[in-house]
């Protein structure tokens, strides 16, 4: 009898309740979304698995809230004392992501895999990145009415930026308790550009703004100047623009100087190759299992099982939406003064989402022009709404963390 | 809340406006840089460059034929930097 | 004179003493076994050359006891603090090991690298790596009686788990002092397997037994179902086995569920091997560095030169060899009432140590006959009895640490 | 010490009975879930991955001897995953 | 009105002073030598990029004093308190480099990809890398007399180390205020060594000395004995110098010990090759990249326009070129006495800067007879002058940090 | 000051003595490990070692074709380590 009942206590059968089940049920769906459906599977599959792990009752793998690390003289438990009272999961996300560490290491990352080249051969197309982060604010101020604080409402808008990193950075700093649903939300939201680009845009574009050819129009009106020394120019950028970023939105440096630092010695070349395939590989993948894993672990049921979860997942849909808008319009206007057209398509781009929204763009045109290739010319906003977005987390950040 | 929503509504206009300004300024620096390396450092680079873009000793079919092979053969991970005559 | 005597200062002459002699002859004889003799080469010269650094007087490089980072308020020093006080490999210890990170880092590089697919083609095989832990439990039994505390017989008994991760993770928690001879017990006796397996199994087996051909067997009485979907199997049976591991048994989360995320990552394929490529590659290497020399440099004479590590040595052999034993009477039992046969080296895999055990039943199996091709059926046992020892951990940490 | 050894001996029987309830657990879910997918998933991805292990252009001998060079070649480093027709 | 005041409170204009703007020129500077000039790459561009970082104001990434993370209890901010006070390059700051953990660790992969082959060939030749670590002991008492503390003409002296992650280890323990010039000058000097080195020689050696054929003398007078089994001795060399070092010189232990561990599992061949590429692989690339950043950010206006920073230019050449000399005349000395000659190039390259100074020696001879191949030889004073250097900061770190 | 420039020439004399000292024990420690290698360890591993470097299978000039088009075309990061005959 004694036996029987040791064995027992020690499963988790007296604490598990229909709560517990339900966090596995969207733990499976996570899966399912990242194995099955290729969802962003880099990120949902461990986000998946680390709420799986977080919701598995008396394995304390669950993120427990800020509250439990502070002491009463003001100061925090250290990461020593962390672990050992709150295991490996809170080890990682108190040492790696409440740091606000990983996210610029990503950062870092991406930006030794992204090339500017399309961005600096077009360079009017990256205004456009401005204009697709405009999800970004106004879901701030709907957000506010439906009750979430402005913090809160941040880190909602920042979805709207299409951006994982960014998301993660800002919420981390912003409003931490919804770091998993707002990272959940991002990330599939950047699945599912495929659904979301053309919706918008059949809402939004005519017939013949889709056919708008954008080489033809390259024809009709070269550019005035051609690039002679590709090279230098991609390594003086992003020297140049990260200080002049960093004069004007100082908060968003820790993203935007990782991702030019490491945009820095890609582009450099052989002599900094070595450190170029570290920050995208080993590092940034060591960051991704950790940032998922972590992340993922943060959704415990008290977190996540709230109305403001639902909120999250139909603000962050809508933030998403205005923001495509926000792009294709502004190229609207745009060409009703210019006599070299756009592509209005070009401007939902901005969004970010590199580089699965060029893509869906790309498609989006061979189909109603089957000649008309605008791949080169998306990936121009593409890349400057991540720059785009960048920058509105610095703002939020400056403004309202501050 | 009303203070709430207008300041919401002042970090609207503050964030668009920065968002523009400097994406504004990124065309601007990058037009600037691509006009002053087109003045001053165009030469010397493609002097330079050049013969490594060559490969003298093989023709250009040939050239050709042993990236893909390579390309195939490693997966993409081996790639031909470099072909010499010895 | 002053300057010579500065000089002397410097040295480490004046704290030379026999038992640091005796422990640098340890040291060599670590290295020399893992190099020379490539007993498990990959943790035993970083431990070897572990207890090297600890062992320098002066260098200030071996684990100091937990009493040294406590604090009389009850909290602990900080890494920074330990770090500064006393140097890096004690910055390493109480960062990744005292923490329990390693270990779980670890299984999760082994999982990218476990192929499930042996032991799901021949699941009831899967049966006998319970049986093979027995040497766990018998053993803590035996060395309570010698005299270790209860949770020092159960950190001694865990090396009958033939698996280094788990043996290293249930001493940090239930025996820490002990971790230095614990771990290089589990590791040698592990790379002794090719010795051990033979000599238990001669003693316990029929020449009639070794010559059961188990391909024979499949042939006269076949699976009832084969596997039609394979992959699909694969990448399902992490996630519904975790799940259900972590309802019986949560303490052993940390193990196994960062083992099957390292197989999910591995299993799903090309949409997430990024991940499983860096946790099999850089971060476990890394980890095996950093665990291997902070392991060793647990070793300081005070530690290593007591009765105890006698009594590890001893303990951990029988804890060995009671567990192979354990594996193939569980086999000869099942044969009395079976039709189809099963060949006892089977169970002597179920042991763990994987894929060495494997490895040699099937060689001992072919001495005996040249066509008893067992390899893919001990892999069975082999793999499960990696669970079988994790779960044993769970227990273990669950009824004494807790 | 008696204490201790009983407290042991309940441990040994509580321990051995997870472990093969766990181990019994493995084999009753695995066959579940190979039964399962052998039911419900076969079909669907027998026809999706049959395409993908044919190498429509290349006879047998000729695709073996391309993929043991490769792997020669690039010391299993390199392996080849698909060959098409160009 | 309101909102453009908002705007400009979030830029850095307020701060900027002329002095932010001098660190920028300096930060364009290290990233053109790094970049154009090919100094150093690998470090230069990280490290001006950490400057620039640390230079933006309002971004909070420059490394604070160690003033900010003293608590009044005697005891120290933890490390999840530096990241949330300081930002992610002071938690890098003070978990990886105050700590004095990734010097050892760069250490350790430079160990990886260190041969000791040339110099076990030449064994006698070591002995000249002693000789030119004369540099940072007499530059030690030069800078002294110009009003520096010792602990500060120790970290200057160390520069004619010519070891980069010497010089930054050393610094940490003694100086750790002057971080960042001495590190920008070790690494800048070591990429000068094409240009020093030829400017010493000429104006120490006779052209008698320079044609002095180290092939012809081998042969006149060929070597005692021969190695029958290069690899035997390779992999038990590590660990007898090892021992032999660390009871002479302790404090030595944390880089020479990391370094020979390194060469060790290099050596060691495939049973430990997983561990030698992770060391020189990602777990070094990405040391470097941390370092560099830090190292960079710790450059803040107020630290480095100091007229101490001038007298670290000039006393690390001075350093450098002392030593260079040291190695010289040592060879020059010897060569009175010796019948086998050695050209006194041999000597220069004692200061290390492997492989640079020997690659750089051996030009310089082939200029003066193009028969004259010396590359071997020096290799192997070069790779003894690691070991000097690193002696040496042992020294110092015991005489003087002590 | 004087105290310290006393201090400073103490720690010159004793660094360099130190540098000097660790040096001349790698010169006398390498000599040994060579001298003792060379009597104990030398035939065993020639032995060992001897059949590895042979290609039984394949002429010296094949070989040497071989590993220099595998490291072309792997650019260095495949290597031939063995070429056995099937
Ligand atoms: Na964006
Ligand atoms: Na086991
Ligand atoms: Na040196």
């Amino acid at each position: 009898m004694d036996i029987f009942s040791k064995l027992f206590e020690m499963t988790a059968f007296g604490i598990v309740t229909y709560k517990t089940v339900i966090m596995w049920a969207i733990a499976f769906l996570l899966l399912f979304l990242g194995i099955k459906k290729k969802y962003e599977p880099l990120l949902l599959v461990p986000i998946g698995f680390g709420v799986l792990l977080a919701n598995f009752p008396g394995a304390d793998m669950g993120i427990v809230a800020a509250e439990n690390i502070e002491l009463p003289d003001g100061h925090y438990k250290n990461l020593f004392e962390i672990a050992h009272d709150y295991g490996i999961l809170n080890y990682l996300y108190y040492a790696l992501i409440k740091t606000g560490f990983l996210p610029p290491i990503i950062f870092m990352g991406v930006g030794a895999l992204t090339d500017f080249g399309p961005m600096l051969r077009n360079l009017k197309l990256a205004f456009f990145g401005a204009a697709a982060q405009i999800g970004i604010f106004s879901v701030l101020i709907v957000s506010m009415l439906l009750g979430f604080t402005i913090n809160e409402a941040a880190s909602l808008g920042i979805i709207g930026g299409a951006d994982g990193p960014t998301a993660i950075y800002t919420t981390i700093i912003l409003a931490p308790h919804l770091l998993g649903p707002i990272a959940i939300a991002a990330y599939s939201y950047m699945a599912l550009v495929p659904v979301i680009i053309p919706l918008v845009a059949n809402l939004l574009m005519t017939k013949k703004e889709f056919k708008i050819n954008m080489k033809q129009m390259d024809k009709l009106y070269p550019p005035k100047h051609q690039i002679k020394n590709i090279k230098t120019v991609k390594i003086v950028f992003p020297i140049v623009l990260g200080t002049v970023v960093a004069i004007f939105v100082p908060s968003s440096v820790p993203l935007l100087g990782m991702l030019l630092f490491g945009n820095l010695v890609k582009e450099i070349g052989s002599s900094t190759s070595r450190l170029a395939e570290a920050a995208n590989g080993p590092i940034m993948n060591t960051a991704t299992i950790f940032l998922g894993l972590s992340v993922g672990a943060t959704m415990t049921s008290e977190v996540f099982l709230s109305p403001k979860t639902l909120g999250i997942v139909v603000g962050g849909f809508i933030a998403f939406a205005i923001s495509i808008a926000g792009g294709i319009v502004a190229v609207k206007v745009y060409n009703l003064f210019a006599k070299k057209k756009i592509n209005p398509l070009v401007g939902a781009t901005g969004l970010s989402a590199v580089p699965m929204a060029s893509r869906v763009a790309n498609e989006v045109a061979l189909k109603h022009d089957s000649n008309n290739h605008i791949l080169q010319y998306c990936m121009a906003s593409n890349i400057s709404g991540v720059i785009g977005s960048a920058v509105a987390a610095g703002v939020l950040i400056s403004l309202i963390g501050g | 809340m009303e203070q709430g929503l207008s300041n919401a509504l002042n970090v609207l206009i503050v964030g668009m406006a920065t968002v523009f300004m400097i994406l504004w300024l990124v065309v601007i620096i990058g037009n600037l840089i691509i006009r002053v390396t087109n003045k001053y450092w165009t030469d010397e680079d493609l002097k330079k460059s050049a013969p490594k873009s060559n490969h003298p000793s093989a023709s250009k079919g040939a050239v050709a034929a042993i990236i893909a092979a390579v390309e195939i053969v490693t997966n993409g991970r081996g790639k031909v930097t470099k072909i010499t005559k010895q």
